[in-house]
């Protein structure tokens, strides 16, 4: 028996085991009690040849119908070059790991170097780690870094307007690290911040998490929000996707004391759900409570720059049990991703992607509008690119959205049974815009109801 | 300087990008400067090539399993297929958003369906998610599970988990994160855990277990049996950490040894790449009776006849103790279908081979070198194996010595310096994708180092000699942290 | 303006004319008189972002239509490996140009040792260079080094078993270099080799050339071949599919002087006609005709094994109007696709991809057979995994093709009004080959003529 | 041993392939035994993973354009976008048979044909084919096209060829291969074709004039009315070798200057990577009146109605004058469509500006060097400039050793020892996608070396110093000429 990915010939088994004074392959697991020895082959099929395999993905491959995408909801069609995924595939850089060995790892190290000083750039923070598994969870461990930095206090405040998801995820590490989670009200699609103003009197807070532009969309305004926070000894944590801080005002300009969020938005394909990758940056003052690896600079023997791990002693493998996070291997590619698409990009490109999004967004809510079919749920908050409506017509939205889906088309990601979150990038063409508009006009005068009543609309959560 | 950074090839008014206009007004000055950023980012401006030629050649400074034999002890550096790149970068994947219909996504959730089951088979275990993004997250997420099914019977006084003081740091860390304490037990000289050190830590308050098997330095814990019995009897649950599942592909399964929980890591034990540190995967499997604790959302499949049949649920009516939510959607998709690629290309036959050759490999390492580096526990072992430090320890030559000069030699160094059983831990696992050959000049290298700490200490003290940066300094880095290039002067 | 592909800031240049003493770029055209400037820009669109470019493409893709593949007809679906296109995209490999400098190109000098090494093993030849352009170049220069051998003898011979577009380009090299080019006739598919003798002793033949297996996909028997051509001072040369080489007998074997011929069999991707890669190999007496260039081993200053191009004293750049070939660049990345492809097979795998590969060609030749629908050609001639059946239906065999076509399937090239060249590869299933013998069966039993009798059928020529 | 071949790894028994089964019985021992080969064919046994790293570890013994500056005179090494590869990559056009009808690949034929008629556009002709595979190939068909014209017309006593001296070799040797003798026409001192020694080379027996505009030195020919006037005069049609397109990109045509039949490098001009020495492609273009000697197939688009509307025409009748098949099929598609893209990405504004930069960039390291080195002919160049080796001749420092010592400092070297006009020629064309800091870089390398060649001089004739190889002995090697495995011992 053999196989494409073994160079072992049964020349060399028989030398090895020669060495090993064994006498067959067997007694490798002579210390495997027989009673855990499994007695079968798994069930599952025996090899398959590369063509197998091919024709195996392709068939599933025609079973999944890509969409003209008019849905965020957190994760964003924007364009990648495509330098970014041939230079990501180099080998060096796909098939190393952890760069423990500086000396023969420094194309990580230097990659991880610039996506640290890009998100400190974008967020207006002072230092960044080398990235999170996505922004529901860089979120998370920044509330466990507040709860961290207060010691005793353990509740957390979270704006309504937080993505849900993001929200729940915010759940599930509380429920279990003991950490209180109480929901700031949001009044007309922002966070209503005479209620968080009461909510921080109420003492025992040690992190405030809000988000802009919000789950909505929208733009929300934070002046005065971190005085507020720091003056209850709280740390103020924003989100935003990443793409959007080219233009908006930044967390470091709001006075935040951590931004984290999803950088999906920074070159990386929709795949699916992942691999993303979550951005965690912070003031200076809390590097040593900031989560995962970090990638300084210094010198070598010979007097060269060159970058190394750093900070180590908070890391897992260090401090075990006190370690300020269990993060061990993070999106370490994706950091490369996002490195060669803000150096393509650069500062105008990325104003640029943001100008068009926003451009393509304003145009398609008010043409929607036009149609009579839809109204803005948020007629009088800023958006950039992104903006909930609500569907006015007879029939159901769900209906709708699969009319759309079987014309090749994602409307948006539906949040209630008649509203619609929808999102424009600067992927979207006039035309597809157009057609987009096209088809709600269609649809609402229609008078029959839609095809089949099937298993509709688009699912986020239940 | 090695390598200039992007920023000090950035020239103002130089763009590496292009967009299409879509004829739209710009709104962007509409909107309140107030929600706007003041300046603009400090950002590199370069053309296509410069960047082109800046990453290229910025990507030769590593080396991967592609370059050369990668030792890495715990890692698992095996070989990553090239189909597999290919096979999840098809279009009809990667431009699917999260939030499509699943009748429009039918292939990748049959994908993600079709290797939830194949763990399940491999572990042994009733139900998979895959939705963890790493080892760690797996094993947060499979703590947290714990801690739900404790919830739901009410039996809240388990605050504790327990693990062996050869434990990854993870597994402490992760056990912190959700909000348990650490109880550490001892290893016996062979390595093992000591299942008399192990009985009187058992108590009502303790929730878990975390084993690996084989566990960190290589040898299978062969009283599973018996620690899984006492375990279960306290109450406890028994959760695997699958870091070395390797060596036991085809032969032995976790769900068998009386495990409840377990992950699996992905970018190990089925060859998604390593990627410099990420994506990984960690999907956790529970055994029968857990399921309902899985976090959300999960794949399902309908009966038969249903049209669309796989469909997403998002636990509410199935599972009200499920833990929730832990990550944004199914997991690093992309991964999993490079999981699912190497598991049929492997299929049955060729991943017992993997575990088997796995092993074979690193006994014939073992074998080869244990004269005249320290073998502090000799026993079989399987997919990797502790040396502890040079067998000559007069020479004052360290583990980290060893491992600089093995870089001069064209070889990734070991793990080192763990686990923290011995002091000059130097943890070889070699995969069962290296020939005889590499290993043999793996073998000889490590054979003259030993010879060179004797006649030549100093050198091998010195090393590396040969790489293109040497002994950069940690404490300075550590000292004066300088992270963004904002900081350097 | 500026572009992506450009680095010039307005900085940049203003300091680069000054430089040159130049006021303007205009002043860069000093030198060309007015008369011959363009005063237009180019009718062409002005330049597209990369998401436009990727669009266009698109757009063009649909309107292809791949087709399960059983055309041969010199051009096979064979499967190549992802290692091979995966790192054949290797930056190093692919930007770099013929390697002038060896100490900086040895990546380029040693796949084509390589390349060299696996062809003189595949043809059974002493030599090979590093690469022509395809398959019908690679011959017509065989022919011309065969003329330059003889020197005043000035015909060549040719089977009319060779594939007609091979017969094309020699007929067109020929025609202008002044060469004779008389056809042997074929009898029931194999060259007639009493015809050959006597057109042999007819004097003044400079080289022979003939195919194995032949258009039709027969395996010939030149048994005595390479005598009787030698007797005549002229040069035997043989081509085949390069793939067939692994089980065919050689070139080599049947005492051809030169191997010439396709390889795109050995890894290429059917690319509508190309990139694809001619062999030429030959006895090392006759390696200083050989055309194009040649890596040889040599050792350098350290004593190390290196490669170098060689023998440059043959090439047009050193020899101009007296070199043996004007090729210049040749398919070089080409080269390394076939050292992959064949690294990977090794012989036992080429010898599975022509056993797979025959086998299903014979199934599928017998079960057309009994449908009743189509009748061998060559009854009795042995051939590999292509094969020329004849249509007795009613309807036209056009029909058939374009209902094959409507089907995804593309059943062979058509050679004649009612004759069809089929190849079976190893990459066709079971299940496809079955499918095809089922349309077979049903079209010839359907009573009416096939649908739109628009545009038929495969066109090779006309 | 610097590197191994693969034959070197190889073991019997291993493999790195797998093949489905078909489920047919195997035939091949049915076949006649003597139409077989007796033995297997010596082919290397390896593994995927020993393929792998081979071959990725040869690729770092190489340096492309995407490595650093390629200045290489005459061979035009700009940057190969990633986005080319990327379309020239989609299965869509990739898994096209050949032989498809035409209804089925109406996407690839239009790309062929819009390609087409942008070469038309941009060379100023009437008609391209794309079916010659490389620029050599190229020139031979543009040559058969001018016998066909002449054969058409009855003019048969057209048999010779003139060619500057300056010309390329491929010129002299295309004419050879087409059965054309050939005449040389000297150059005058500033480069240019000297009229007055061409005139009397002109009677009826010339059946072509070949020049290249800019000339091999870079200099425009600006004569070339003149030029296109007494060469039409006599009978001959005046040919372009376009490998030197490059500068005149926007700014002039070889159509308008009187340049009856053409070629142009796409791997050059527009950029499609040179792949080590190809795939090129060398289309061919022609004035108005010769279309109809353009070789077969062709791909035509049929008025406005049809469906399909793209077709091809295979000569018969249209064009029985046509020269017949100089190739399988339609060139080298995938080279094709990166130049497509190319063509597309740039458009008319950004093909212009490719021009003058990349004439700019030339004419900036001429004026920054040539205090420095000779500099033969002191005009405003094109693309590129030749240099006559180092102004300060008493070092003994040739262009070879100059060339060499450019590798130690990671530059490829410039074109040497071509054009013939001057003994030490060292001919540069950095193309326009080259920075100023790039070019600068290489200016003081450049000095630097200089400089050395005065002070030190033998450190550059043993140059190179640092390559990881260095000297090999091309005189061993093609005195005793070992080109295959087989051969080594």
């Amino acid at each position: 028996m053999t196989h494409r990915y073994f160079p072992h010939t049964p020349e060399d088994i028989a030398a090895m085991l020669e060495r090993c004074n064994m006498k067959s392959l067997d007694e490798l697991y002579s210390d495997v009690p027989e009673s855990l020895k499994l007695k079968r082959d798994y069930d599952l099929q025996p090899q398959m040849s590369e063509k197998e395999v091919r024709d195996f993905f392709e068939e599933l491959a025609v079973r999944n119908q890509p969409l003209t995408c008019f849905a965020g909801a957190g994760f964003y069609d924007h364009y990648t070059p495509a330098v970014v995924q041939s230079l990501a595939s180099r080998s060096e850089f796909l098939t190393a790991y952890t760069p423990y060995q500086p000396e023969i790892s420094q194309g990580t190290l230097q990659y991880i170097f610039e996506y640290q000083s890009m998100m400190t750039q974008l967020t207006g923070m002072e230092v960044s780690n080398a990235s999170m598994y996505d922004g529901t969870t860089a979120v998370a461990e920044a509330m466990l870094m507040a709860i961290s930095h207060a010691r005793k206090r353990n509740r957390v405040l979270v704006s309504a307007t937080l993505n849900p998801i993001y929200r729940e995820v915010i759940d599930t590490y509380a429920r279990y690290h003991g950490v209180r989670v109480d929901t700031i009200a949001e009044k007309d699609g922002v966070t209503d911040l005479d209620t968080m103003r009461e909510m921080l009197a109420d003492g025992d807070v040690a992190g405030v998490i809000v988000a802009t532009p919000n789950f909505y969309g929208i733009l929300e305004d934070y002046t005065g929000v971190a005085d507020m926070v720091h003056a209850a000894k709280a740390l103020l944590i924003m989100t935003a996707p990443a793409s959007t801080l080219g233009v908006i005002r930044t967390p470091g300009e709001w006075g935040a004391d951590i931004a984290a969020g999803e950088a999906q938005s920074l070159g990386m394909p929709l795949n699916f759900g992942g691999p993303y990758l979550g951005y965690i940056c912070c003031s200076k003052a809390l590097i040593r409570k900031l989560p995962g690896r970090i990638v300084g600079a210094t010198t070598d023997a010979d007097g060269q720059r060159v970058f190394v791990l750093t900070l180590q002693a908070r890391e897992q493998h260090i401090r075990r049990d006190k370690a300020t996070s269990n993060i061990c291997s993070n999106q370490g590619l994706m950091a490369l991703y996002v490195a060669m698409y803000l150096s393509l990009m650069g500062a105008k490109g990325l104003r640029e992607v943001n100008e068009l999004s926003a451009a393509g967004a304003h145009y398609l809510a008010s043409r929607l509008v036009e149609t009579g079919a839809f109204e803005l749920k948020y007629p009088d908050r800023p958006f950039l690119n992104e903006f909930v409506v609500r569907f006015k017509g007879e029939v159901k939205l769900a209906d709708f959205v699969e009319v759309c889906n079987s014309c090749g088309c994602l409307p948006g990601v539906m949040i209630s049974e008649d509203e619609l979150l929808v999102c424009v990038t600067e992927t979207r063409t006039k035309e597809e815009i157009d057609r987009y508009v096209w088809r709600a006009e269609t649809f609402s005068k229609a008078t029959v109801p839609a095809m089949n009543g099937g298993v509709a609309a688009n699912e986020m959560s239940n | 300087y090695y390598g200039k950074v992007i920023f000090e090839l950035s020239r103002p008014g130089r763009q590496g990008y292009s967009l299409p206009s879509n004829g739209c007004d710009d709104v962007l000055p509409t909107l309140p400067a107030g929600l706007l950023r003041q300046n603009a980012p400090q950002l590199p401006e370069v053309d296509e090539l410069t960047a082109v030629r800046h990453y290229n050649n910025m990507s030769t400074n590593n080396f991967g399993v592609d370059t050369g034999f990668y030792p890495l002890g715990s890692c698992t550096m095996k070989y990553n297929p090239k189909i597999n790149e290919e096979m999840a970068s098809l279009p009809a994947f990667t431009s699917l958003h999260p939030f499509q219909p699943s009748a429009t996504v039918q292939g990748a959730l049959e994908a993600y369906y079709t290797l939830q089951r194949m763990l399940c088979e491999i572990g042994g275990m009733a139900e998979f998610t895959l939705n963890p993004y790493a080892g760690a997250h797996g094993e947060l997420t499979g703590l947290m599970v714990i801690r739900a099914y404790h919830e739901s019977r009410g039996d809240t006084k388990r605050t504790k988990v327990i693990v062996p003081d050869s434990a990854h740091g993870t597994n402490p860390a992760s056990a912190a994160v959700a909000g348990l304490k650490v109880v550490e037990v001892k290893s016996l000289p062979d390595g093992t855990v000591d299942v008399n050190a192990l009985r009187p830590l058992l108590d009502d308050t303790i929730a878990a277990v975390m084993m690996t098997n084989p566990n960190t330095v290589g040898i299978f814990e062969h009283n599973i049996p018996e620690i899984a019995e006492i375990v279960h009897a306290c109450g406890a649950l028994l959760y695997y950490d699958g870091a070395n599942l390797n060596p036991l592909l085809g032969v032995a399964r976790p769900g068998d040894m009386g495990f409840d929980v377990m992950h699996i890591n992905l970018h190990k034990t089925f060859s998604t790449p390593h990627g410099g540190g990420g994506p990984g995967a960690g999907p956790v499997g529970v055994r029968a009776g857990l399921e309902q604790f899985l976090p959300n959302p999960r794949v399902v499949k309908h009966s038969g006849d249903d049209d669309p049949l796989f469909h997403l649920d998002f636990g509410t009516e199935k599972a009200p103790h499920a833990l929730g939510r832990i990550s944004s959607w199914l997991g690093n998709f992309a991964v999993e279908l490079r999981a699912l690629a190497y598991i049929l290309s492997l299929g049955s036959d060729g991943l017992k081979l993997a575990g088997t050759l796995a092993t074979l490999n690193a006994n014939y390492v073992k074998e080869s070198l244990r004269d005249l580096y320290a073998l502090p526990i000799d026993r079989v072992c399987k997919h990797e194996f502790v040396f502890d430090g040079l067998a000559n320890k007069s020479t004052g030559v360290t583990t980290l010595n060893v491992a600089k000069r093995l870089l001069d030699h064209g070889f990734h160094a070991p793990t080192i310096y763990f686990p923290l059983l011995f002091h000059e831990s130097l943890m070889i696992e070699p995969t069962e994708t290296e020939s005889k050959e590499t290993l043999d000049e793996f073998i000889a290298v490590m054979r003259d180092i030993a010879r060179e700490a004797a006649e030549d200490p100093e050198t091998v003290k010195n090393a590396p000699l040969e790489t293109p940066i040497r002994k950069p300094d940690d404490t300075a880095a550590a000292l004066n942290p300088v992270v963004t290039f904002a900081e350097l002067d």
